[in-house]
Order: C-alpha cells, then structure tokens, then sequence
C-alpha cells in the first residue's frame, strides 16, 4: 500500500518521478512508432481526401490531449485550494504549457488540414473556436501565474482562474455551438470524416496512447525542474546527490 | 484579551521570526520595537489576520480569529504604513465612510469635533490629496477616535508626525488604555506611554 | 502501398500539408523536452554554484 | 445591507468626484461604435448586418475598461485591506462594489444603445430586443470582469492581463447577446436567447460574489 | 543618446520583469479580432470585407490599453519626479519612453498581423499592405498616444479619460491604414495612403515629443 | 551657494509664508522646521523647481534655476515623501537604473558596497516591493552615496528609520558637508549635526 499523503510532499515525489520519466519516455516512443508506422505504411489512402488525411493520426490526439490535460490540470489546482498540498499546485503549474502546446498543435494542424479540405485555413467553426478560446485558457493561465511573485499567491489565484475556467469550458462550446447552428456561414460544412476503417482507429488510438505518455513524461521532468527552483533552500535540495558538490 | 502562541512567519525563503508568544490584558499596552525589515509589520498583519502565519495562532478572548474573523473584526482598528485615505475624497467624508462601513452611528458634529481635536480645523473639506503628509496621519488620528474599537493595531503611528501631534497622539492612546482599550504599535522612536510592555523582535 | 520514396514524400500533393503538420509536430515535441531539461540544468547548475558561494563564506568567516 | 449601501455609496461618491469619470465608459462605448464605419466604410446594408456583433463588442470593451477601477485603486492605497478588517462579509463587500461598477459601467450603456442602433440603421424591433439583451447581459460582464479585477491586483500589467483572462469568459454573452439581435432581425424566435442570458445571470450572480471574495483575500494576504 | 538608451532599456526591463506584459497587448489584439466573427457571425465573405476596419480597429484599441503605463506608474511613486530632476532634456526621456512602448506594444502587433488576417481570409497582396500600414500607423499611435497619456496622469479615471482625447487624434491613422488595404483588395493604388500615413510619421515624430514633455511638466508641477 | 529671494508660496486659497529669504553656503546645513502642514515640503519642492513660486526666485551659483534647470539639476539629489522605487525591480537595478539616468558611471561593486553599507547584504536582488518600509527607505540612502550631487534636498529622510540608519544617515549627512557639500531637510525629530542652520517656519 502506498502512502500517499508520503508521496504528495516534493521531497518523496521528485526521486519517484526522476525513476518513472525514462519509462514514460520509453512508453511514448514505442507507442509513437507503432502509430507512425501505421499512420504511413497501413492505413489506406482515404476515397474522400487522398494522403491529405494523414493529418488526422496527430491532429485528433493533440485536440484529446489539450482537453484532457485542461480538466487534469484545474482537478490538481483545486486540490491545491482546498487541501494546501504544494505539489498539486506544482503540477498544475507543470501541465499548463503542456496543455498549451497541445492546444496549440491541434490548432496548427488543423488549419494545415483545412486549407486542402475546406479551402481555408480558418472559419468560425464551434469546435475550432472553442480549441482556440482553450488556448487561450492556458495563456492566460500561465500569463497570471508569471505575473505574481508571490508563489503562495500566484499559486491560490492560478488555480481559481482554472476552476472558472473548466466550469466555462462546456458553456463557451455550447454558445459557440447553437451561435454557429443560427447561422451558419455558407461557404463550408464540416463533415465528419467518413465512417472510420479500422486500421485508422488504432493507428489514431496509438498516437493517442503515444501523446499521453509524452504529456505525462513532460510533465513530470516541468514539475521536477519546479520542484528544485521553489524548494531550493531547504535541506533535502542541498543533500540531493545532482546539486552537491 | 489578545493571545498569540508560537508564531512562525516565513517571507519569501527567510523564516521572520518562529515560536512568538505573546499575551496582552485589557488596559495594557504592547510596543513591538526592532530594526529595520526585523518583521514587526509582519507581525501585526499575523496579529490582524490579514496574513496567515506559517505555523502558531492568534487568540482573541480565547477564541482563534481565523474562526470568526468578522466578531474580531468588529473590535479591531488598523493602521499600517499606508494610510489608506481615498485622495479625491475630503478628511470628512474619508473618515465618515469608514464610519458607515464599520456599522458605527454618529452624528456630524462628531465627526467634525475629532478632525478638529487633531488640527484640521478649515481643512475637513479640503481633499485628503492637498493635505500635507503629516496632515494625513492627522486624518487617520481621528480615526482613531470615531471608529469605538477595543483593539487598536498601529504600524508606526508617530511617522511625520510633528511634537505636538505626537504628545497627542500618546494621549489619545493613554486615554484609550486606561478605558480599557488595548493598544499594540511599533515605533522607532522613545513612547511615554506609562507600563508598556516593550517586545523586541 | 508506396512504390518510390518520392513518392511518399509527395504524399498525393498534400506534401506541404501533411508534412507541415508532421514537422512542426515533431518539431513540438522534441523541442519541448530539450528546453525543458536545459532549464532544469541551468538550475541546478545555479543551485551548485550558491553552495559554493556558501563554502567560500563559512570558509572564509572561521 | 447596510454595509452593502454604504460601499455603494462610496464607489459612486468617488467616481462623482471625477466628474468625468461618469461618462466615460459611455464615450467610449460611443466612440469605438462610431469607428467601426470609418474603419469599414459607410455601406449602411453592411453597417446593419455587423450591428448587434459591433455594439455588442463595443459595450463589452467599454465594461472592460472601468473593470480595473473595481479594486486597484483600493489595494494600492490600503483601502481595501481597511474594508477587509471591517466587520461585514467579504462576499458583501465585493458585491456592493460590482454594483457600483454596474451602475458606472453597465447602465449607461444600457439607456444609450437605442442612439447608437439608429446611427446603424436598425429598426424598433431590433432596438427594443438590443436594448433588452444588453440589461440582461450587461450586470454578467460586470459580475464575471470582478474575478479578473480581484486576481490580477497588484500585478503591473494588471489591466491588460485582465483583459486576457476576462475575455474568453465574456465569449457566451457576447454570443447570445448580439445573436438575439441578428435573430430577431431575420425573423426568428429569440426567447431562447433570452432564457440562455438569464440563465447565465442567475449562475454568475450565485457564484461569482463567492470566487471574487476569495481572490481579494488571496490578494490582500 | 546615452540616457534614451538608459529610458528604454529601464522601461523595456520593467516590462520584462512582468513577463506576461510583453505578450498582453499581443494577446489583447488577438482576443478582440477575435471575437469580431463570434459577435458578426462566420460568414466568410463579409470577414473578408470588414477585415482591415476590425484589424485596424483592434490594434488601435490595443494600443490604447498599454498607454497609461507610459507615465502614469512612474507619476504615482514620484519617480517622474525624479526623472525631470535627472540632468536630462525633458524630450529625450519622453522619446524614451514613447520609443519602449512602442517595441512593448506596436511592434508585436505588426508582427502578428498577417495570422489575423488569415483568419479573416485575406490574401496575401492585402496581407503585405496591412502589415506595411501598421509598420508606418503604430509608431504614430505611440507617439500621439503620449500626448494623452501625459495630459491625464494624476486624473482619476485617466485611462478612460485619455481615450476619450485620443480617439480622436486617432481617427485619421485608422482611415488611412484601413483605407489603403481596402484599396488595395478592390485593385486601386494606395500609394496615396501610404503616403499620408508617412507624412502623419514625419508630423509626429517633428512635434509629439516636446508636446508630451511639456505636458509631463505640467503634471509633476 | 543656493539663494532664495523673496520667495512666496500659495496652495489653493492659502498663503503659505510670503517674503522668504534663505541663503546656504558651501559645507552648509539647514533644517527646515515648522508642524504639520506649514508648508515645509511646499518650499522644498519650490527649491528643487519642481514647482514655481508665486512670486521670488531660487538661485543657485548666482543664477536663477529657471534659466538653466539641466545644469542645476546634475549638482541636485531631491528625496521626496514618496521614495520613487519601482517595487517591480530589485534595490541593486533601482540605484543602476537612476545612476543611468543621471549620467553616472560607476561599477557593479560601487553600487553593492553602498547598498550593503546600509544593512541591505542579501537583499539586493530581492524586489523591492518586498523590503521593508525602513528597507526602503534605506535604499534611498544608498542612491545618495552613488549619486554624487553637491546639494541635497531631502524631505523628512528619517522617516520610517530605525536608531541605527538614524545615526548613519547623519553620519552621510556629515560626510557630506565637511566634502563641500550643502544640505536642506526637514525633520521634526532632534538632528544631531555640527552647527546646522534652522528655519522655523
Ligand atoms: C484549426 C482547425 C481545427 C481545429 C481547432 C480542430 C479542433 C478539433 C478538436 C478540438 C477535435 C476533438 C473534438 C472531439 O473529439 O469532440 C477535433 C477532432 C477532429 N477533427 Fe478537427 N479541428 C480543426 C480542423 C479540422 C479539419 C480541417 C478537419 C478535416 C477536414 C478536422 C477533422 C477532425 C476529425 C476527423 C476529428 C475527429 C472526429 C471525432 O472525434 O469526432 N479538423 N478537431
Ligand atoms: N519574498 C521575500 N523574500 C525574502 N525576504 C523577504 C520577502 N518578503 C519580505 N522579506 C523580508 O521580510 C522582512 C519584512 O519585514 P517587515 O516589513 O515586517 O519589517 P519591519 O520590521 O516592519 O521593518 P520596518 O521597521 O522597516 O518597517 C524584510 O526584512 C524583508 O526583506
Ligand atoms: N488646494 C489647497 N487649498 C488649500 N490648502 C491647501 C491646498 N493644497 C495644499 N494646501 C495646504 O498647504 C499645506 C501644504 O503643506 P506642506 O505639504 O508643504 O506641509 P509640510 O510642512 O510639508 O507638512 P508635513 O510636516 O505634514 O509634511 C497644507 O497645510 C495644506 O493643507
Ligand atoms: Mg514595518
Ligand atoms: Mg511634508
């Protein structure tokens, strides 16, 4: 049984993720090249969109990513609020660039997909309005926390900016959802991609899987780098085996 | 009855003080005296509750104020270093709306009668951004006077201040202690202020 | 499914496409880590260097 | 209730002290409104058809920029550490002052939307659910705008960061907001609109109050 | 020389030591480009009309928003004070400081530009016409913008006040620039408006600064 | 040498004092003194030229400090109420960044030894906005070490102050004088310095 109250003090996490990130590491390439191997040489051509699809083996994990890790990322500040853990806190503070890139990536290429498909890099879709809004979330997330010395302080006020944020989230998809539905532009209509082939599927689950462990094992290495910058003068930071001399 | 027990505050990674206790009856006065950046403001934020100490607590009439912070409250005057006048309003309306939004009833006259005890005769109507600095602390002085707490909690209260605001202000405090008030302040400079009990930090 | 690799890189005419969205993908995520890590040296290298300056101190007070 | 009538009181005191002040969130609802056709050109089919999206943008900006009078000038001097020692609830506190911001902000906007709807040509039944949309909508700017004035206290920058973290929270407003208008315009029914808008209000009215508090302590601690 | 150079690098390291302040305005002009279509709707072909207006508009109003920190921080801790003490020429500093705004909060938006306008769906000759008129409008809108910002320090409510004085002033720089990449995308020569555009520059730069350095004297006073 | 003329000072509807005639040689000290609200920061701030006088003229070497303000304002070091630091920055990059503006070049080490003669080892790097009032005030001091003016304007400079930065500032103050150089200040606590000019307000 493990202890897990031992665990949630920074002292005990930051060897455990020291240990767990070349597995996560190792989880993620495998998983990757896996996915790849089936993005590129096993999933057939598409009738509808040709090659162009193969955007889709990282476009659709990177939008699962930056939601995902939203949701993670405001559970671990709320814990933060509520217990006064300071490795919750940490961790949120860890995944929001994570969530950012993703949020980011998803963006990307999605408008590298829309160009051939739809003739335009961006409309005013709900989907893509909501994954940019997202992004914004996180900016602004990060923006907040940077702008506060105080950590204590920067901490408690970043976590009720993502607990707003995640009650906002569902409300902003819909809005943008019936206010697209009222009128809709009439130059595109997205169509979901046609019934999905099987080897697609797994080939997207892979790379999911692949983004997943990658998010984790960045995670893990931002928490530790923040771990030894906040605790920097106490004792078990000056005893750690890296820092001594 | 004010009570603190093993008081820590940390600021930033520098560790203030730890293990402060302290114990302050009715009628009795508390001088927190130190250098500079030693942690006396930060230890009378502890004492108010507008920062949590690190570890330790803060007993007002045996009872933590993180508990009820509003009953304390209602007993409690602060002053800190700034003086937290709003500059468009007058002396008058300043120390008026403090009034209102501590559920305190007076009448004008009142008011007027404590900014004039203090000098500010012919300046009640003047905005606080006019007044000099020592002015101001005179502001706050009448405050003092109008606003009927039992604790009263001042961050050097005698800065800017000249001689005769100054013996005033001690015997407005001396006043207040022998009504029964208590009364905790920093200062750098010497108080005549009878039985004080002096904390050095 | 691909005959040349020419072929597979002109990826049907979505070269630009899918290749920018694979590039700068990857581009993301080997980045990240790197800079990342190069920030966690640079602390430790920071911490190392204040316990040093530490040393020097006691060392030179006694 | 009191103490909620007297923060009131005083946040309007101070802004009549700055006569000005009064009127400027309306100038400036005015004049951005009165940008855009010099930006874009004086096509009054095109003018009508961006109308409710342009007002409705104008009214949140102008929300926007009175937002970081809520509290910054009250932590800087000390103030609101003084309110935060006085013996009333923190929740109350903050809520007399987004009152106060409606009232500043919100309201003015409100009774001046109908002019700045006929310099874009739009008809009564446009006005009338514009004006509407906007009394609905206005007090959730002001209720949602309070969290970002509360967490970016005292943080330089402060009032473009808030901007940034208000924004996107303004995003469903500003949807059913202008959608009503352009709803009503092309003949559709709008009360869906309207119970959204509601629905919304009584949200941010039952919980903002709440989290605002908590960032004004976390901020004055 | 030496102490425009010490201003600049003082104000740019301020600005730096908030880091989130160098990418707020930047922010700021994207948030409210973008939520243009989410109050107009996505209609594509009407975006691509009111395009350049809601661009021109948005970094007009972005600009805006950094303004009061030009002087208005330095005027409340006396540090201004300090500044006119310096043995300095009042000008230099002001140019200073005009100069650092603008790298905080034009430059960033020239930079940023084009993706905007791609997700408006411009093509790329208005793209190029956009940025090249912002390259030559933002300076101006520093420049002009130093004029409110240090007629209104020390007024309460001055953020919103200056606004007020300079939209006006600000009216001419967004004509011109939204006017020349309309121009261009229905074909005609913008040579004319970029013309304009520069000598409003030249204007600016010949005069602003000795107005704003009295200006700033007569605040301190 | 600084000369005042005649100098007279009105604030709204009040006349502060009228006719006021001053003059302070080389080596030389005057403490401005005088209770709240007299008027003392008014005849500071009209010596500086940050305000001008209703009527009379300041001198300085002879000439008005109107005419040629940049010439005045390089032997000038005014201390205000106000202690103009940027909280964002740290004390080191404050005293850099005025010795910049103010055309001095000194090195790094220069700008650390003033700091840490005033009690600030170990807090140069930290923001200022989380020194303490006295902290504060002390960096102050060290920008009159660097900044190298002949004459100083300093307003209440020990305000805040523990006894130990009292004595040290006049230590400066001394210093500085037996250097040539020339002082004017107000107070209203007992300043200890070798015969001192007063002015009573
Ligand atoms: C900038 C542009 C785009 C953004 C921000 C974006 C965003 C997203 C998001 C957030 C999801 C996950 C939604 C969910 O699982 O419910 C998603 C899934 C998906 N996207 Fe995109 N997308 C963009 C462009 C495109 C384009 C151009 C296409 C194809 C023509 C496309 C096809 C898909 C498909 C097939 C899925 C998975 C479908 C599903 O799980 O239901 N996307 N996208
Ligand atoms: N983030 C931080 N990191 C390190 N030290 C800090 C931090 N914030 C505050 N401090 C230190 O904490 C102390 C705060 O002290 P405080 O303001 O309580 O002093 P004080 O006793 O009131 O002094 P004064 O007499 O000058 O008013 C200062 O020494 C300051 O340098
Ligand atoms: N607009 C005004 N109308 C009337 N009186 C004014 C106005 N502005 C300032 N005053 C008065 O002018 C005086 C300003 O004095 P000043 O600030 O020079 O005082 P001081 O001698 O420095 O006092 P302190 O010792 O308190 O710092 C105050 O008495 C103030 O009331
Ligand atoms: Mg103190
Ligand atoms: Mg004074």
């Amino acid at each position: 049984m493990i202890n897990w109250f031992k665990l949630s003090s920074p002292s005990t996490f930051y060897p455990v993720a020291g240990k767990l990130i070349p597995i996560f590491w190792t989880l993620a390439a495998g998983f990757g090249l896996a996915g790849l191997w089936i993005s590129f040489f096993v999933a057939p051509v598409d009738a509808v969109q040709g090659q162009g699809y193969r955007i889709i083996f990282i476009h659709v994990p990177a939008s699962w990513m930056s939601m995902f890790i939203y949701l993670v990322m405001a559970a671990w500040a709320g814990l933060s609020l509520i217990f006064n853990t300071r490795l919750s806190a940490m961790m949120a503070q860890a995944l929001a660039p994570v969530g950012a890139w993703m949020a980011f990536l998803s963006l990307w290429t999605g408008a590298l997909w829309g160009k051939p498909m739809w003739g335009t890099w961006w409309v005013w879709d709900a989907r893509l309005t909501s994954e940019l809004i997202l992004l914004f979330l996180y900016l602004g997330f990060m923006a907040l926390q940077a702008s506060i010395d105080n950590r204590r302080r920067a901490d408690k006020a970043g976590a009720i900016l993502a607990l707003v944020g995640v009650v906002n989230v569902p409300i902003i998809y819909f809005s943008v959802k019936w206010w697209n539905t009222l009128h809709q532009g009439a130059s595109v209509s997205l169509t979901k991609a046609p019934a999905m082939v099987q080897t697609m599927l797994w080939g997207m689950l892979l790379m999911a899987l692949c983004f997943w462990m990658y998010s984790i094992a960045v995670g893990l290495m931002r928490v530790r780098a923040i771990i030894l910058e906040r605790e920097a003068h106490t004792d078990w930071v000056r005893q750690l085996s890296e820092v001594k001399n | 009855m004010l009570e603190a027990h093993g008081l820590c505050c940390v600021r930033g990674e520098r560790k203030l003080f730890s293990g402060l206790n302290l114990r302050i009856s009715t009628g009795n006065c508390l001088h927190v005296r130190g250098e500079n950046g030693v942690g006396k403001t930060s230890l009378l934020r502890l004492l108010t509750g507008l920062s949590k100490p690190e570890s330790g607590e803060v007993l007002w009439c045996n009872q933590s104020i993180a508990l009820d912070p509003i009953t304390y409250h209602r007993e409690l005057l602060f002053l800190g270093h700034r003086d937290a006048l709003k500059e468009d309003l007058t002396a008058l309306e300043n120390i008026q709306m403090y009034a209102a939004l501590d559920d305190i009833d007076l009448s004008q006259e009142k008011f007027l009668a404590a900014l004039w005890r203090f000098g500010l005769r012919g300046r009640e109507n003047l905005p606080v951004n006019c007044l000099s600095a020592g002015q101001k602390r005179r502001v706050l002085m009448a405050r003092m006077l109008t606003r009927q707490a039992k604790l009263w909690i001042l961050d050097e209260p005698f800065n800017a201040l000249d001689i005769q605001a100054v013996h005033e202000l001690q015997n407005l405090m001396i006043e207040h202690l022998s009504a029964g008030g208590l009364v905790v302040f920093t200062s750098h400079q010497e108080v005549k202020i009878p039985n004080v009990q002096v904390l050095e930090l | 499914m691909w005959n040349s690799p020419a072929e597979f890189f002109a990826m049907g005419g979505y070269a630009l496409y899918v290749w920018g969205s694979f590039g700068v993908c990857a581009l993301v995520l080997l980045l990240e880590p790197l800079v990342v890590r190069a920030r966690f040296k640079a602390i430790v290298r920071r911490l190392k260097q204040e316990q040093l300056a530490e040393q020097f101190d006691r060392e030179s007070s006694q | 209730m009191r103490a909620l009538l007297a923060v009131i009181h005083r946040d309007l005191l101070l802004v009549m002290r700055r006569k000005s002040e009064v009127l400027t969130a309306l100038f400036f609802f005015v004049v951005v409104t009165s940008l855009f056709p010099l930006g874009i050109g004086a096509d009054t089919a095109l003018l009508r058809k961006i109308a409710p999206g342009v007002i409705w943008v104008a009214a949140l900006l102008s929300t926007l920029l009175g937002l970081h009078r809520m509290f910054a000038a009250d932590y800087q001097d000390g103030a609101l550490e003084q309110l935060s020692l006085s013996p009333q609830s923190m929740v109350l506190l903050v809520m007399g002052k987004i009152i106060a911001h409606w009232i500043v902000c919100g309201l003015p906007l409100v009774l001046l939307a109908p002019v700045i709807g006929i310099q874009f040509d739009l008809d009564a039944g446009s006005l009338s659910v514009l004006v509407a949309t906007l009394l609905l909508g206005t007090p959730v700017l002001s209720l949602l705008g309070s969290i970002g004035a509360a967490l970016t206290l005292g943080v330089r920058g402060g009032s473009v960061l808030m901007s940034l973290l208000i924004l996107p929270l303004y995003i469903p407003v500003l949807i059913f907001g202008a959608g009503a208008v352009y709803a009503n315009s092309v003949g559709l029914d709008t009360s869906g609109h309207f119970s959204l808008l509601g629905a919304l209000l009584i949200l941010a009215l039952a919980f903002v109050p709440w989290v605002s508090a908590a960032a004004v302590k976390i901020a004055i601690e």
